[in-house]
């Protein structure tokens, strides 16, 4: 769970956008990386959509051949225009910023709910494959789970939880907040990664605030990735 | 001398960026307060049109811990500070200044006499420099609301009472709805606004006070570019801040003040304070 | 009875613009002075990022002119009217209403206590209604300025003076420079700034507002939609006005009309003003 | 001089958007016609440049078989952006608004100077024809008298002043301030059409006023063509 260095920021062309097609309802933003690191998996970048006046923070979803990949859901104004790019256009993205997971863990097992799958598939990509459940609202959503091969999926009503194995794992968990808080009662040392509205992702607004430790603490340098207890 | 370049309150951590902070001629802090503040539940931020509401709350450790813990560190990054200082009363404000007047590594002052996420100090602007400056030798900075019907007339207060200069402005108090169920987005309802949308009001500010009081200006509200950085300083500003604009952008300091030049260069001005007050008369 | 949607003073003129005003529910009148008057020179407007600066000056007719020519011809459009007040003490705000006493084709006065283009009266807007209250029996809606840094505050006083509603928002001051010249592009160098970056700070006001008072509220700054319009309202307004997206899209009143009914019913209300108020809470 | 009615919008089909090349350095934009009126030359349409809070008041310069065209020189912002647009977007187009020329006259004279050539096409449209003089600032400039086929041009330092002819014409003029004074000076019986900054274009703002018979008049309802004396 580290990652934290110098604020760094660039302006990345969009490679393609890629429809709804074999991914449910979200979109996949591809841009060249150019000088971009892709950091450490859990990380995430601001990226600002052309005419906005905030980023939005979103995880690092692949990385192919000099391509940054961010799966996006498409929920309000800013994702809708992200989604809306087209390839050739530019956009600012700063990062990798905040901490990712700890991958160097004995039995690392995914855990992603929703948009939540978002940081797996470079997770896998770091981790060279590894054990994966996913839940998801829909079997239109669940086509997402195409992104992680080998994926076991849970469809509503079913909970990711309902399917966590027996023995101990170390869970790498994202998805929104009811999932997050139920695999954290379930795996106390779960990595779990949050999500707050953010302005900048580096520290400088204290918009992004969590109860951490029983503090209010900026998730965007404290997290994303946080220990589940 | 050029123009120089600072941030805007609340708008950066020096800690966390200092690459960022490096960047500009001075830094000023959070605003401090006299006790820690855990500052406002979230949701603490929200995008609008043309700008962004804040209910951060001044968020903050206290003067104890800035002064034992923020300050050295701050001095370590051989950083040129600004001091924003928050209260409830004039003795809250005078407090923190005589606290710091011992500090010889503090350069400014800055009374922020103007948060929209707290309640106010029930005293005038006025009296609260007047209280400080009994208390202070230091360079004290006024900071002030746009949301004012008169700023000029406060300006004129803050002088007579002390304050070697301003600063303009502060956020205006906005809200927005969401739009599915039409509640405040922000827990607080109310934030601070600011970004593009504030530019025009911070240069009729900016304008009115420099016709008013013969001080240092430092302008602030909506910065973007150069150009509209140069347009504050025709306005009347000397110094200049960036607020919203690191939020998207944490190279701006750098990529400003190039810009700034080259505004400058371009209307045949060798530096860009040549430009100041051009806007005037 | 449903919501009302009017014109915002100064923005539609329902002589030149007569089937505009048709869809109106009521016309409001560009203020009406004592005297007459040029109003300022030319550029009075220009447009900035999310809204635009007016410096009109307050042109107009004066008080004669208007009741023995421009209302005649306004009742004959059959229109109901709400007549805008201005002045430069309270005893003008107080005249004018005494004259407008004598008609019974004026619905409303609304009393522009706020106006950033002209020197403001040096009384209170509490002690303007008061002295208006008076002198008339009308209905008495009082125009506050968002440039105010407690107007709930204000609100109170000028309900316990006697307003029978308030009018929420005025526009703030702003100024646009030329960007090559960089001198104010406007004639008076400080305009009046509306349109979409005001409709956050409106919001506040009006919630702000709606918490503190139990009158009318009309709501205006920046509505260009349905969802603007019914974002106001859930902020507490009961009528909306229509202000600079009047200058784009004359058919706005109609249109929104329309919207503002999809969208309350798209969230399960029978009617938009069953939205009033829920941001509040 | 006469046009006043009401006030009518329509949102307009993009047909095509020309770039610089035969008409100088500025853009004709043409729009489908719909079902949007021309008008009498000289009146205006106030086109609204997307993303921008207030319409740009612009002469109908063209009415080609169901198309309005207009003449655009991009000075500004709201110009830049209504010069950028493509064919198949749309923006609204209110008009035609206030009061074009009379062309119920003996010997029309049409007198233009740079981008006040842009209501003459639609002059000379309805006209058939008739004699015009032009004057431009560059030899690049003047290519936009292609749009004005017989027109006589005046390069500066030459002023189309100094090309009107002895004899009494009944002259139609647009054109910068300086011009339509120096023509008001020499032809007392001329219509000039004047320019100011509008917001509305239809009375509403007092935006627009300018000085007739010694008061502050607004431009959009007491013109923009106006009588010189
Ligand atoms: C570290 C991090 C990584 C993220 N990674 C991804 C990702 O890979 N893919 C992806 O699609 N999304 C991701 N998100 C969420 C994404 O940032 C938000 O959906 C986006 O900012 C919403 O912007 P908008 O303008 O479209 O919607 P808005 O209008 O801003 O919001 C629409 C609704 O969503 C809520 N909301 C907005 N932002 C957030 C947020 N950050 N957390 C929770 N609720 C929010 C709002 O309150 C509102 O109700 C991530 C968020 C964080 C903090
Ligand atoms: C009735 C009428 C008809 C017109 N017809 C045409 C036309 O056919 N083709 C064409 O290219 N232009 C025409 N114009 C001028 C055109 O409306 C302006 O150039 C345009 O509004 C400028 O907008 P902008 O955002 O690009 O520039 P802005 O940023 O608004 O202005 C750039 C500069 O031009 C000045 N300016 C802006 N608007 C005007 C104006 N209306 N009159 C004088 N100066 C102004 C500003 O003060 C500034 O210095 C017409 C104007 C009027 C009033
Ligand atoms: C997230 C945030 C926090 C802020 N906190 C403070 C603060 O603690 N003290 C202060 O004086 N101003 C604070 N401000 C106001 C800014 O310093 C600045 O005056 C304002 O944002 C206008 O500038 P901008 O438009 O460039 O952002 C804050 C602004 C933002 C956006
Ligand atoms: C051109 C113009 C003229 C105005 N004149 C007046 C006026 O005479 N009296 C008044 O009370 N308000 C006047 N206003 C303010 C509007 O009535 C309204 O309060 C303000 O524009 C905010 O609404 P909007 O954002 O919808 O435009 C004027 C506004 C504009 C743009
Ligand atoms: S997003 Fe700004 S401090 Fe975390
Ligand atoms: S442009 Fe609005 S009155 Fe003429």
């Amino acid at each position: 769970m580290t990652g934290s260095g110098p604020v760094a920021g660039a302006t990345a062309e969009v490679v393609e956008v890629t429809g709804t097609g074999p991914i449910g309802p979200y979109t996949l933003l591809r841009v060249a990386a150019g000088g971009i690191e892709p950091g450490i998996p859990g990380q995430f970048f601001m990226l600002h959509p052309p005419g906005h006046v905030l980023p939005r923070p979103m995880s690092l979803c692949r990385v192919d051949g000099g391509e940054l990949c961010f799966l996006i859901d498409a929920i309000g104004p800013g994702t809708r225009t992200l989604c809306a790019l087209k390839a050739g256009e530019r956009l600012h993205v700063l990062g990798p910023l905040g901490n990712g997971f700890d991958l160097d863990v004995p039995h690392p097992l995914i855990v992603g709910g929703g948009i939540g799958i978002a940081p797996f598939p470079y997770v896998a990509q770091v981790l060279g494959g590894g054990p994966a459940i996913l839940g998801f609202r829909s079997a239109h959503h669940a086509e997402a789970a195409a992104l992680l091969p080998g994926a076991e999926v849970a469809l509503d009503p079913v909970l990711v939880t309902s399917l966590l194995p027996a023995e101990p794992m170390d869970v790498l968990a994202c998805g929104p907040e009811p999932m997050l808080e139920a695999v954290r009662a379930r795996a106390p040392q779960a990595q779990l990664a949050w999500e707050a509205p953010m302005a900048c992702g580096y520290g400088a607004c204290y918009g992004c605030v969590v109860e951490v430790d029983g503090r209010l603490q900026r998730l965007c340098v404290a997290g994303p990735v946080l220990r589940a207890a | 001398m050029s123009v120089s370049l600072l941030n805007g309150s609340g708008c950066l951590d020096a800690l966390t960026a200092p690459g960022v902070a490096a960047q500009l001629d001075a830094f000023v802090t959070k605003t401090i307060t006299p006790e820690p503040r855990e500052g406002n539940p979230p949701v603490r931020i929200v995008e609008t049109e043309a700008g962004m509401l804040n209910s951060i709350g001044l968020q903050g450790p206290g003067i104890d811990a800035f002064l034992t813990e923020t300050l050295p560190r701050l001095a370590a990054q051989h950083l040129r500070v600004w001091v924003s200082v928050g209260g409830f009363s004039s003795s809250d404000y005078a407090g923190i200044c005589e606290r710091l007047e011992e500090r010889d590594d503090v350069d400014v002052v800055e009374l922020n006499l103007s948060c929209p996420n707290v309640d106010e100090a029930p005293e005038s602007a006025a009296e609260i420099v007047a209280a400080c400056r009994e208390r202070t030798k230091a360079r004290l900075y006024a900071k002030l609301s746009p949301a004012n019907s008169d700023i000029a007339e406060s300006a004129r207060a803050v002088v007579a009472a002390g304050a070697d200069g301003l600063t303009l402005v502060n956020t205006l108090r906005g809200m927005a709805l969401d739009p599915a169920t039409l509640k405040p987005r922000l827990a607080r309802a109310f934030g601070g606004y600011s970004g593009p949308a504030l530019k025009p009001v911070a240069l009729a500010c900016v304008l009115a006070c420099a016709r008013a009081v013969d001080v240092p200006i430092v302008g602030l509200g909506g910065v973007q570019s150069g150009q509209d950085a140069l347009e504050l300083i025709a306005a009347g500003a000397s110094v200049v801040s960036l607020g919203t604009i690191l939020f998207t952008d944490p190279a701006a300091p750098g990529r400003i003040r190039d810009e700034l030049k080259c505004e400058a260069t371009a209307r045949g001005y060798g530096d860009p304070l040549e430009v100041r007050g051009v806007a005037n008369g």
